[in-house]
Formats: C-alpha cells, structure tokens, sequence
C-alpha cells in the first residue's frame, strides 16, 4: 500500500481536529475534537510502524501508549469542564474571558476621550 | 625702508581706543589726549612713510596670519602712491575731527566711548588701505562698518539715532555679503587672497567669469560707498554726531569703497559690462542725490546726498578706466566735504538747529560765526568746482577722463588695463551725468549759501525774525521737531549768544587746517606735477573743452539759483506788503527756498529721496518679517507637531496591542497555531 | 603626559564622589555646607583647568594630526573595546573650551546659585556639575566607538536633573523632552556604531580612521553614515531635530544654558568630524548634499525665528532667542563639515569653539538680566523704546553689545573665521559633490548671516539702547558685579584674541584635519 | 492476511498510484468516510450527533488499523475509544445540560479565523507529506501487527514505560476523583444553621417550612 494514503489521511483529519477545537463553543465538543487529533497521530504511528517493519514495534506501543493517555486526558478534561460547568454555569469557552484586558477595554475608552484633548506626552 | 612705520600707522590709534575703553569711566581726564596723540602720530608717521617711498616705488611685505586648509590668509602690507595720498588724507581728517570733537562734545558723559570708536575707526580705515590681503582687508572694511553703526548710534536717547543706526549697518552689510562672494571667486580663482596675486591672475587671464566677480563687488561697493542701489543709509546717518559724519560719511568710509575698486582696476578692466554697470550706477546715484539735495531743509542732509553725488563722480571716474582722476577727486572731496561737515557743525553748534529754514531767520548767524561762514563758502566753491580751487581740478580730471572714453580706445587707463576696455556708452553715460550734476551742484551750494547766511535786505522781506536772543530758549523746541545732533546733555546751559562769544578755539582752527588743502590741492597737486608721477603718471591737466563747459554750467547753475532765490524773496517781499496791509491770509514762513521755486513738482519726492525707502520696506522688509512670522509658525505647529505625534503614535502603538488581549483562548490558540503554520511554511520555502 | 589624560577623567569624579558624602562632612549648618561644597566645585574644576592647560602648553603643535598623551589598555576583550585615551588638534581645543566653561560656572555659581522652593542643596549640584564634566572631558578623549557612546549618554542624566530640578518655568516637561529626544538619537547612533564595529571587527577610532572606510561595503558605509548622522544631528541641531534646544534652553539654569549650549552641542558636531568623516567616507560623501541642505536651511530658520522672536509684540523670550541663535550658528558649522574639505572642516572646528566662548557669554549675560529684571521676556524688558541698558548698566550693555557683534560674526571677532572659512568651504566642495547644491548652500548661508546681524542688532536696540526717561521694569538695576567680571572676560578676551590671531586654532586643526580627509 | 502480503511482494516493479490494490481502494473508501464523520462531527449543531459521529469516525479508523495488518491495536482502539472515552463524552455532555435539540451557537465567533487556519495547516501538512513520501510504499505483507506479534514486542521491552503509564492512569484516575467531588465540604455554613434549631442533619424535612426550604435547595444546586 502507498504510504501516503494514511499520511494524508492523517493530515487531513488532523486538520479538522484544529478546526473542530478553534471553532466549538462547547468546551466538551473541544475536547472530543482533540481526541480526533489525537487519533490522527494514531493512525500515523501506525502507518509508520508498518512502513518501517519496526522490530520493536515502536510505532504501535506508542499508539497504545497515546490511547490510555487520551483515556486519562478526556477524563481529567471533563471533570474540569463539569468544574467549571459548576462555577460559571456554562461551558461555552467563549464567555470564560476572566484573564482577558477587559478592564483594559472599559478605560481605553476614557483614555481616548482624555488624550484627545490633552495630546501631552505622558510626563 | 622697513615696514615697522606702516605697521605702526593703524596699530596706533587701535591701542588708543584700546587704552579710551579701558580708562574711559575711570579716568575721563585722560581721554582728550589719548584720543588726539595716537591719530596724531600715525597721521604724522603715514607722512612719513609717504615721504619715504617716495614716488613710482611700490613696497610689499608680508607674513601668514593664519593657514585655512586652502589658501593661506596673510598679514600682507602694500604701499604705492595711492596708499601714500589716501592714508595722508585720512590723518589729517581724522586729526582734525578728533580735534573738533573735544570741543563739540565737550560735556558729553560718553565722550571717552565716542572717542574709542572714532580711534578703532581710524586704525580700520589705515588696515583698509594698507592691506596687502582680500581679506584682512574685509576684517578692516566690516571693523569700520560697526564703528560706524555705533558712532551713528551714540545718541541712543533718540528714536532716529537708534533707528539709523540698525538701518545703516544692515544696509552695509546686505552690500557685504555678495563683496564677501566675490573674495571668494577671487580666492578660488588666484589661488590666493593676496592682492598682487589677484593682480597677476588677473593679467594672465585666469579669473573665470571676471563680470560675476566685478558685479558681486560692486555689491559691496555699493554698499559702502552708498551708491544708488544701497545709497538710503547716508542720509539717515545724519542722525550721528557732526564730526562723525565729517569722518566717516564724508572723508574715509565712503571712500574705501572707490579706493578698492581703484585697487582692483585692472579686474573691473576684464569685463566691460561691469563697467557700463558702474557708469549707470554712477549717474543714477549723481543725478538723483543732486535733485535730493536741492529739496532737503536739513543742511546735514544736503552734505549728505552732496557726498553721494560726489562718491557717483569718482564712481564714474573708475566706470571710464581713470583711477588716477578718481583718487584725485576722493582725496580733493575728502578734504572740502569734511571742511564742510565741520563748518556746518560749528553752524548748528551756533544756531542749535540744523534746519535751514531757520538759519534763514537768522541774520546775526554770519557775524555770530565768522570763520564758519569764510570756510563753508570756500568749501562750496569747491564743491561747485570753481578755479582755482581744488574741486575744480577734481571735477575736471573727472570729465576730462570721461570725454576721452567717449571715443573708442582713448580711455584715460595710464597702463593699467587695455584703453579698449573701456566702453564708448560708459564714456558718454558719465559725461552727460557729470556735466548734468555740475549744473544741480552749483544750484543746491548756491541755495544753501543763501539760506544759511541771507543779507540784511533779504531777510526783512522774507518775514519774520528770529531775534538773537529767542534762538537760545528756543533751541528746545528746535531741537525736538529736527532732531538736531546736538548732546541733549549740553542743551540747557548754552549761553546766550553775544556778538564776541565765537566758537572754542578747537572748532576754529580745524577748519582752516582742512581750508588749506582744499585751496591749494589742486593748484599744488598739479603745477610741480607730483600728484601725476605719485599715482598712475597720467596727466590729471584739465582739457580745455570740459574746463570751459563744466565751469560754464557751474557759472549757469549758480545764476539760475540766485535768480530763483531773488524771485522768491521779492515774490515774498509783496505778500509781506499786502499781508501788513491785511489782504492776503499771512503767507507760509519758508516760501523764501529757491529750491521749491527750481525743482517745481520734483520738490516733495525728492525731499522724501524719491520713496526709494518705501520701495526697499515693500520689497525686503515685510517679505522678511512675513517669512519670520511663517517660520514661527512652522516652527510652533509642523515641527513641534511630529515631535507630538510620536509621543501619540508609541501611545496609539500600545492601545492596539492592548485590544489583542481578548481572554477567548481559542483566538489565541487560533493566533499560536496560524504562527506556527506561517514558520514551517518559510522554513520549507526557505531552505 | 598619558597619565593627564587619566588624571583629567579621575578627578572631577573623585570631586563628584566627595559630594556624596555625608552633609557633615562639609560643615555644621546649612550654610557652611553649601559654602564649602561650592568652593570644591571651583577647586576641583580649577584643577581640572590647570590640567588642561598644562596638557595645550606640553602639546607638541608641530605633529597635531597625531594622536598624544595615549593610553590604550583593553577593558572589554570580549566585544574588543579597549579604554583608548589620547587627543589631537581637533579635540584639544574642545577639551581646553570645557574645562574653561566649567571653571567659569562653578565660579560664577559659587555666588549666584539658583534657589528657590524645592531646589536641592548646592552639594547635589556641584556633585551633578562633576559628574557633567566628567562625561564632556570623556567624549572629547576616548577614542573608541562603545566609549564614546557611554560618554555621550553620561552627560544627560546630570543635563537632566539640572534643568527638572534647578530650571525655572515648564522646566520638568522641557527635561523630558531633552533626555528623551537625546536618548532616541543615541540609539539610533549606537547602533549606527554597532554595525560599523561589528562589520570592520573593531571599535577603535584610530584603527577606523587609518583603514578609511575600507572594511565596509558602499551600503553598511551608507547606512551607518544615516545611523550615526541621525544620532549625532540630534544633538548639534540640525534643522529638523532641533526642537529639544529652545524648550530645554528657556528652563534650563543659567549654568545649565552655559554647558548645554557651550559644550553639549560640541559633542555633535565633533562626534561628526571625529567618527563620520574618516570611518565612514563614502557614506559621508553620499549623505553630504543632505547635509548642506538641512545646515543651509537650518541657518536660515534659526535666524528668521530669533527675528520673529525679537519683533516687538511677539511676546518672544531673550533665551528661547539665543537658543535659536544656536541653531542657526550650528547650522553654519553643519555645511562645513558637509563640504568635506579642508577649508569647511577647519571653518566648523573654528566655529564650534568660538560659538561655544560667544555663546556662553550670551547666555551668561542674559542669565544675569534674568536675575535682575526676574524675566527674561524681551516685550517687558524693553517696553516701547528700549531698556537703555547702555544708560542702566553701562558695563552689562557694554559688554551684551560686545557679545552680540561677535556672534553676528564680525570679522576681527572669534564668530568671523568659522563662518567664512564654513562657507568658502561649501562654495568650493570635495569632488564628487555637486557644486551648484553647495554654492546655493552657501549663498543661503550667506542671507542667514544678514539675517543673524539683524536680529541680534534689534535685541541690542530692544535691550542696550532706548529712552532713558522711559518707566523701566526695575527701577535701578546693578552693574556688573565682581563675580560676574571674573568670570565672564576670560570668555570675551578669548573671543577677541581668537578673532585677531585664528592661527592659535587653527594651526591645530589644519594638519589634524588634513590627515583625517586624507586617509592614511 | 500474509497472501496478500506476498502478493503485494511479488509484483514490486509495477507500483504507482495508478494501479492500487485492493488494500488500498478499501483504505481509501474507510478513509473518506473516517473524513465525511470526522467533519460532521466537527460541523454539526447538534452535540449529542457529533458524538455519535465521532464514534463512526473512530470506528473506522479501527478499520484503517485493520487493513494496515495492526490488529491489536485495533481492537484496543475499538475497546478504549469507541468504548469507554466516547462514553465519557456523552456523559460530560448530559452533565453539563448540553440541549438536546438543534443549538444555533454550536460554533463560536472565531469559526472563520479557525477555518483558515485548519485550512492552512491542511495544505501544508498534504504538500509536505506528499511531496517527502511519494516514493515510499509500506510492505504489508509482513503481519507485524498481530496480537502476539506486538504482545510479544510489548512484553519484552516496553514494559517499564507501561508500568509509568499505569502510575499516570492512577494519577489521572484520582485527579478526576477530587475534581469532580461535589464539595461536601464548601457547603458547613448553612449546615450549622440547622444545627442551632436541634434538627438532626439530612433528616427528611416533613414540613416545608420556609427556614427549612432555603438550606435544602441550597445544598442539591
């Protein structure tokens, strides 16, 4: 078989995976895009494994080895979504912007009223 | 013949000034001597030295003041019959105005300063004409530039004083920038700034474009010799004290302008259509000076444009090719304008008014100053240029000169440059001009003779008398409205002029000194024939055909005044009559000026110089000031405003930054993610 | 004769040092303190004159376009920059004129210091003066890239605090904007410096200068030319960048106004001789015509400012004046250096110095009229006709008009050979520059020196001349007092004995200059 | 499966992408529908579908396991992901009241910024992986992924990294237990008010008395 199929394969899923995890709202939609990534790179190693005839076989234990972790990921991922289901009342991504300069948006709006007039250089 | 008595000449009279600034405030005492003995001396050493060479001989030396990267600049000194004449004229002049002056400003708090200048002037004047290099010669010619702006400003109480002062030097110096360009193409072209190098490459023909150098000198000329285009501050600087303008504006400064281009002749000889320029500006300056002396009430005024007039004749001599008739009129003028200025100061210091008008009020003014009266009427007997006196042999080398240049390859060049040189229209352009100006001089002597000392009869018809005693409590209210020079300080205690109170014995015996040369001059200069073999060797002997012309004009032009100034009086004489039998309304007090009767419509823009003045304010002065008020702008709003928007643009720069810190991790992950695409996309293209 | 050189850096930052002791150290009470602490100022840079003097007596005249009193030890082997000390006949002039001037002002602040509410204690003061000349000696001996840049930035913090913390008016915001316009323009020298040194593998300015550019390519030689310009057009102003100067100067102290104008704008302009002549020629001669332009234009500028400035009415500032004034005069020295002969460079060494003693005395005499009058507004100075100072103060206005016509550059007087050997050199320009450009440069400067004579000859009008029965601001104000002849006739002897014999400077120059256009 | 591993041996000379074999156009029909379900699950708006896609798309990626001869690994993949993670998913979703019906803000603003840059890494993935693997062909004959074959593997040297796996599944395992604890604890306060009224603690408040109501509810929420 041509090697490039499961390549592409791979890089094509891979790709809708970013989508998937740039454009959910929904944090668990997220998550079960990242699994897709992460499948992608599965199916990868294993392409590879079979290309290389690997002795060791390193390419399929990896795949298991990324398959308990994004067991454990998606685990750990969705308690903390459901913690954060708690504490914010919803698990869109796009309202959680604590981090964000929104006090910065409130003041710029002074600001510029304010630098509009003086147009001192801040001594 | 070593060079240690020239050197002294203008050293002298720089440590006197010196010496005046230094013990000036604390020692006063010590000023009258220190101002005399220094000019003294170096007036007596410049006769020596002028003894000494002898004539024909030329005397160079010279030691390098100072290496410029290109070519050297030297201390350099140059003697021949020209420096030998002019530094003479210039110690006895200057002797006898420092004399005059201890007299005239007597009780002036700032005599010492006053004196300092006139000493500095002096010692610029000697560097001037004894300087071997271009430009050690412009330090001498500027140093006397700003002796003159301060001397001009020494009444510093008065508005005009300060006003001609600023106005004088800036008119000079607008005249020295284009001289300066010109010592610049001179310098690059001979390689050196030394006059006789100059000389030689000019000879050799290496100056480049000799009509650029000719026209940017007279620039400076112009300026200095207050000749027409730049010829507004002379008038004005009227405003300093008499002797001042009896040294500076009449005898030296003035002249330096006509002895440099005198100096360099030989590069004026390169380009004809320089020298068709010197000979319009020549007549221009005669003609239009003469018709504004005719109009002017001030007798120092008249002095002054008869000065720019006479500078215009000599300016004509060179615009023929004859440094010889030139130098000899300088020096002839030198002397009688100055016997002039002195003679009108001491009529002034008598009268306490300058106005002539006044004077005409005033019959007791001629006993009251004998010897000022005799001097001011042989002055302007030379001035008009009357046989024997010098001003005719002057006047008449002057318009001899011209006549030969009128026909092609005669000009009066005595070896200096090719006679062809010389163009036909500069020729006839200077004659006209001169033959003309004789005419208008010998009017506007005549009418200030007659103004300033009227006979008997003539006065009780024109009207109204200023009786002796009244002038002296009048003098305050003269003095205001003419702004007379005389010190304010001194005002108060003149005493009332008795018949017997004669001038100080200092303001006498200058005039008679300075009435000697202008007599004799001519008559000296020429019969033993020392003057031709001192300078070019070409003869300065009036020819027969100008001396009878000029002579005749000057006769006509002296009739034609007198006549005017009869008429007028008679005409004045009636309307006193019909006024005293109550007729007529009482008749204005100055109808008694003949020049108001001679120059008809011409008489109020010539008194006002012809609104050249106003033409200069229009085109230089608001375009100037208006430029100030741009640059001001510019300089608040557009320069000052990109500084500003720097300051704005970091703070504008910062706000964007700001609104990328939107706290939606997806953006930055979708920011992270586009980054790393974007890398492995030129590390594949870029490898 | 090296160890002068380290003795002339050392010693006023030992003075500067001392200064940091404790308050006691210099006496029991306030007074005595301030007394004593000023009194050290006038010593240390006394000494530091001494030195310099001693240092022009034992220069050997004969080989001026050599360096002497070397000392070059390594100090940073890792990016090879050596401590590299030694002066020739361009910088000994500089470094004389700096000492002078700073001798001048702690003398003449020894008895007039500025005070007032918040003014710091004279020991700040003299310790910031120190430290100021410490950094000017500095950037007119060190001989490498890194250090002269070090030495550049040192004197702008002392700069600094002088004008934010002694000035007068809008004093805090004018220093910002000094330091701050100064530091952009030092970066963009720095790393002007950084690609030279870095591409020819070496910062010293001596290896530089012998190797005339030969280790660079036309485009680094180009674009360090702009790099270290820009920086350097900054601080000796150039038309466009000048804007920093008249702020600073209308609140600066009058020492301050003294050493900014006197020195600082020296550091420019012999930063432009020194490093952009012989490192960087071809990038020179490129950026040359820019030059010109911007110097001719700067002359003219300057001069129209200081005439609107001084028209009555205009409400215009006597320092603001004479700041401008400083940015036409440098304009004058810009086109010589832009002419890249000789004859310009000379004129534009000649003119530095001679602009730093006429400036320094201007600024000394309108500081002292600042004082007296309380204001330096020229409209309530001379009301209607004038202040008539020569009736006033007749020494002062003596002394002001002086000043004045030595600086519109009358001949006889230190300010007449730099400018006309400046504009003989533009009328004449290196091959390869285009020679119209130039001789309309000069043509341009040559308007700007009338427009110079009239401004300043109105100010005389406007300040010395004037109706003596006119109401004045103050009624009797004293004449020249002790302190003030002490320390200002050294300036105006200076002025003069360099007008009557140029020779003494540029005797030094000529050769020095020879050999660093000559390459070689 | 090693008959075809010898045929695909037997003819080397004539490969190219013209000529697939029956591997491969099953790979590829498995792939395209592993693609079509990975980006409905990605693009639908109804959550609870795109779970259910994701379990297609997982599933047949077991299938592309299959055919590339990684049995074992298929099957774990079946066992784990279709099995327990996908599960978990479906119930973070219940969990966290996703609504059942039609959502119309499934996809958040930076959808069109995200498209881009999926669609760039797209490209530049497929050009770089095309480009560098054209020539290369896997040799599956070889049935290297059979259970014993990578048991065996497994067992013989990959067992230490197994067992740090295990203690990371631990970690995970008790990670997720104190995550999602409900917070017994956060919750005293409004406890000790009962306790002043004498009431003992969870006893089934018969009358609802107002007092009573409040702490109660608070304690489900």
């Amino acid at each position: 078989m041509h090697l490039a199929y499961p390549a592409v394969l791979a890089a094509l899923l891979f790709s809708v995976g970013v989508y998937g995890v740039l454009a959910r709202r929904n944090a668990v939609l997220v998550l079960m895009s990242v699994e897709l990534m992460l499948n992608a790179v599965n199916l990868n190693l294993v392409a590879f494994d079979a290309w290389l005839r690997d002795a060791l076989h390193a390419g399929q234990a990896l795949t298991l080895f990324t398959i308990t972790i994004a067991a454990a990921e998606i685990g750990l991922g969705l308690a903390i979504v459901l913690l954060v289901f708690r504490t914010r009342g919803t698990p869109d991504i796009d309202r959680l912007t604590a981090l964000g300069d929104r006090v910065a948006e409130r003041q710029n709006s002074a600001d510029d009223s304010v630098d509009a007039s003086k147009g001192q250089a801040v001594s | 013949m070593n060079t240690a008595l020239p050197a002294l000449v203008p050293a002298l009279p720089a440590l006197g000034a010196a010496a005046l600034f230094a013990t000036g405030r604390r020692a006063p005492r010590f000023a009258r001597p220190l101002a005399i003995l220094p000019v003294l001396i170096s007036a007596v050493l410049a006769l020596v030295t002028a003894l000494q060479l002898g004539t024909g001989r030329t005397l160079d030396a010279a030691t390098r003041l100072t290496p410029t990267g290109g070519p050297d600049i030297s201390l350099a000194i140059h003697l021949d019959g020209y420096t030998s004449l002019i530094t003479v004229l210039v110690g006895v002049v200057a002797t006898c105005v420092q004399v005059y002056s201890t007299a005239y400003l007597r009780d002036d708090p700032r005599y010492a300063s006053y004196a300092a200048l006139v000493s500095l002037f002096t010692a610029a004047m000697f560097l001037v004409v004894y300087s071997g290099d271009l430009i050690v010669l412009l330090v001498g010619w500027e140093v006397m530039g700003i002796c003159s702006y301060f001397l001009i400003g020494h009444h510093w109480e008065t508005a005009d004083a300060r006003s001609a002062s600023l106005k004088a030097f800036l008119v000079t110096k607008l005249g020295d920038v284009p001289f300066l360009f010109g010592l610049f193409l001179l310098g690059a072209d001979a390689g050196t700034f030394r006059i006789n190098g100059v000389l030689a490459a000019a000879a050799d023909g290496r100056l480049a474009h000799p009509t650029l150098i000719a026209l940017l000198l007279l620039g400076g000329v112009a300026g200095k010799s207050a000749q027409f285009p730049l010829h507004t501050w002379l008038p004005d600087a009227m405003a300093g004290p008499t002797p001042v303008s009896a040294l500076i504006h009449a005898a030296t400064m003035v002249a330096a302008g006509i002895y440099l281009v005198a100096r360099l002749l030989p590069v004026f000889l390169l380009s004809g259509a320089a020298l068709v320029v010197l000979a319009v500006m020549a007549a221009v300056t005669m003609i239009g000076s003469a018709l504004c002396a005719l109009a002017q009430d001030d007798i120092k005024r008249v002095l002054a444009y008869s000065t720019v007039g006479q500078l215009g004749y000599m300016a004509g001599a060179l615009a023929v090719g004859d440094r010889e008739a030139a130098v000899f009129h300088l020096v002839s003028h030198g002397a009688f304008k100055a016997l002039l200025f002195l003679s009108a100061g001491v009529l002034i210091h008598a009268a306490h008014t300058n106005s002539l008008s006044a004077m005409s009020r005033m019959p007791w003014l001629a006993e009251r100053v004998p010897d000022a009266r005799w001097t001011l009427g042989i002055g302007l007997v030379a001035l008009v240029g009357l046989p024997p006196f010098s001003g005719f042999f002057s006047k008449e080398a002057v318009f001899s000169a011209a006549e030969h240049a009128t026909t092609r390859g005669e000009a009066l060049t005595n070896g200096v440059g090719p006679a062809a040189g010389v163009p036909v229209a500069a020729g006839w352009i200077v004659l006209v001009a001169a033959l003309l100006t004789a005419l208008l001089t010998a009017a506007y002597a005549t009418r200030l003779w007659l103004l300033a000392f009227p006979g008997r009869g003539a006065v009780a018809a024109a009207g109204t008398v200023v009786p002796r005693g009244e002038a002296a409590e009048g003098h305050a209210a003269a003095l205001a409205d003419t702004g007379e020079d005389l010190p304010v300080a001194a005002s108060s205690t003149a005493t009332a002029p008795s018949v017997h109170a004669t001038e100080p014995a200092a303001m006498r015996w200058p005039l008679w000194v300075l009435a000697l040369p202008t007599m004799v001059f001519g008559i000296a200069g020429l019969r033993p024939n020392w003057l031709p073999a001192l300078l070019d060797g070409g003869s300065l002997r009036p020819s027969p055909a100008t001396a009878v012309l000029g002579t005749g004009l000057a006769l006509a032009g002296v009739l034609i005044s007198y006549a005017a100034w009869r008429t007028v009086t008679a005409r004045a004489a009636r309307a006193r009559a019909a006024e005293a039998a109550g007729a007529a309304a009482p008749q204005s007090t100055d109808a008694v000026d003949p020049g108001r009767a001679l120059l008809g419509p011409l008489y109020g823009p010539a008194q006002h110089g012809f609104g050249v003045d106003r033409l200069y304010e229009r085109l230089f002065v608001l375009p100037t000031l208006g430029a100030a008020r741009l640059v001001r702008f510019l300089d608040r709003e557009v320069v000052e405003g990109y500084v500003q928007a720097s300051g704005g643009g970091a703070r504008l720069l910062g706000w964007a930054v700001r609104r990328a810190q939107t706290g939606n991790a997806q953006t930055y992950l979708s920011a992270l993610l586009a980054g790393v695409v974007l890398i492995a996309v030129f590390v594949a293209v870029g490898t | 004769m090296n160890a002068v050189l380290i003795a002339l850096l050392v010693l006023p930052l030992l003075g500067a040092a001392l200064t940091l002791a404790p308050a006691t150290v210099f006496g029991p009470d306030h007074a005595a303190q301030e007394k004593r602490a000023l009194r050290l100022g006038a010593l240390v840079t006394g000494l530091v004159l001494v030195l310099t003097v001693a240092l022009a007596a034992g220069f050997d005249r004969a080989h001026s376009s050599r360096m002497q009193a070397v000392t070059d030890t390594a100090w940073i082997p890792a990016i090879g920059v050596r401590f590299h000390l030694g002066v020739d006949g361009i910088s000994l002039p500089l470094v004389v004129l700096t000492a002078l001037l700073t001798f001048l002002c702690a003398v003449y602040s020894t008895r007039r210091l500025p005070d007032g509410p918040g003014v710091p204690s004279a020991r700040a003061f003299v310790g910031l003066l120190l430290l100021l000349e410490v950094g000017m000696l500095a950037t007119f001996l060190v001989l490498d890239l890194l250090l002269f840049f070090l030495a550049f930035e040192i004197v702008l913090i002392p700069m600094y605090f002088l004008i934010a913390r002694w000035g007068s008016g809008a004093k805090v915001a004018s220093a910002n904007r000094f330091i701050l316009y100064t530091l952009l323009g030092s970066a963009v020298m720095l790393l002007g410096f950084l690609l030279v040194g870095l591409n020819a593998g070496t910062f010293d300015m001596t290896a530089l200068a012998a190797a005339h550019g030969h280790g660079l390519s036309h485009t680094t030689q180009v674009l360090a030319a702009l790099a270290i310009g820009l920086g350097l057009a900054v601080k000796a102003p150039a038309w466009p960048l000048h804007s920093w100067l008249p702020d600073a100067h209308t609140s600066a102290p009058t020492v301050g106004s003294v050493l900014l104008a006197g020195v600082l704008l020296k550091m420019g302009t012999y930063g432009l001789v020194r490093v952009l002549l012989p490192v960087v020629p071809d990038g020179t001669a490129t950026l040359a015509p820019y030059l010109g332009a911007l110097a001719a234009v700067g002359v003219v500028y300057g001069s129209l400012a200081c005439l609107a400035l001084a028209r009555q009415g205009s409400k215009g500032d006597l320092k603001r004046l004479i700041a401008y004034s400083s940015v036409g005069h440098m304009g004058f020295v810009l086109l010589g250096i832009a002419s890249l002969t000789p004859v310009g460079v000379n004129g534009a060494l000649f003119a530095n110095i001679a602009h730093g003693l006429i400036t320094g005395l201007l600024f000394f005499l309108v500081g002292a009229l600042k004082d007296r009058y309380g204001t330096a507004d020229l409209d309530t100075l001379s009301g209607a006709t004038g202040a008539a100072l020569y009736g006033r103060a007749p020494r002062i206005g003596a002394l002001l008009a002086f000043a004045a016509v030595a600086s519109l550059g009358l001949p006889g007087l230190a300010g007449f050979w730099g400018e006309v050997l400046a504009m003989f050199g533009a009328f004449d320009p290196a091959a390869g520059l285009s020679r119209p450009a130039f001789v309309t440069y000069m043509v341009l400067a040559g308007l700007g020196t009338l427009l110079t004579a009239a401004y300043l000859l109105i100010v005389v009008r406007r300040v010395c001349m004037g109706d003596p029965k006119q109401t004045a601001v103050v009624a009797d104000i004293a004449d020249l007092r002790p302190y003030e002849a002490v320390s200002w006739t050294p300036l105006a002897a200076l002025t003069l004995v360099a007008g009557l014999w140029p020779a003494l400077l540029l005797g030094l120059s000529d050769p020095a200059v020879k050999h660093l256009l000559g390459g070689g | 499966m090693n008959i075809l591993a010898a045929a695909g041996s037997l003819a080397p000379a004539t490969r190219g992408f013209l000529s697939p074999t029956g591997a491969e156009i099953v790979f590829v029909l498995v792939g395209l529908a592993v693609l079509g379900a990975a980006v409905i699950s990605v693009g639908t708006r109804q959550l609870v579908h795109a779970a259910l896609w994701l379990v297609v798309a997982l599933g047949g990626l077991a299938i592309e396991f299959l055919l590339l001869t990684a049995e074992f690994v298929a099957w774990v993949q079946v066992l784990i992901y279709l099995g327990s993670v996908v599960v978990l998913v479906l119930f973070g979703l219940m969990l966290t009241k996703a609504p059942i019906g039609r959502s119309p803000d499934a996809d958040s603003g930076n959808r069109w910024v995200a498209l881009l840059v999926a669609l760039a890494a797209a490209g530049t993935l497929v050009t770089l992986v095309v480009d560098a693997f054209r020539t290369s062909w896997i040799d599956l004959g070889a049935g290297g992924g059979s259970a014993s074959v990578t048991g065996a593997s497994l067992f013989r040297n990959w067992v230490l990294p197994f067992e740090a796996l295990s203690v990371l599944l631990l970690a995970a395992l008790i990670g997720a237990i104190v995550l999602s604890r409900s917070r017994q604890a956060a919750a005293p306060k409004p406890r000790a008010g009962r306790l002043r009224t004498g009431k003992p603690v969870g006893a089934a408040p018969a009358a609802k008395s107002p007092a009573a109501q409040s702490p109660s509810s608070e304690r489900e929420s």
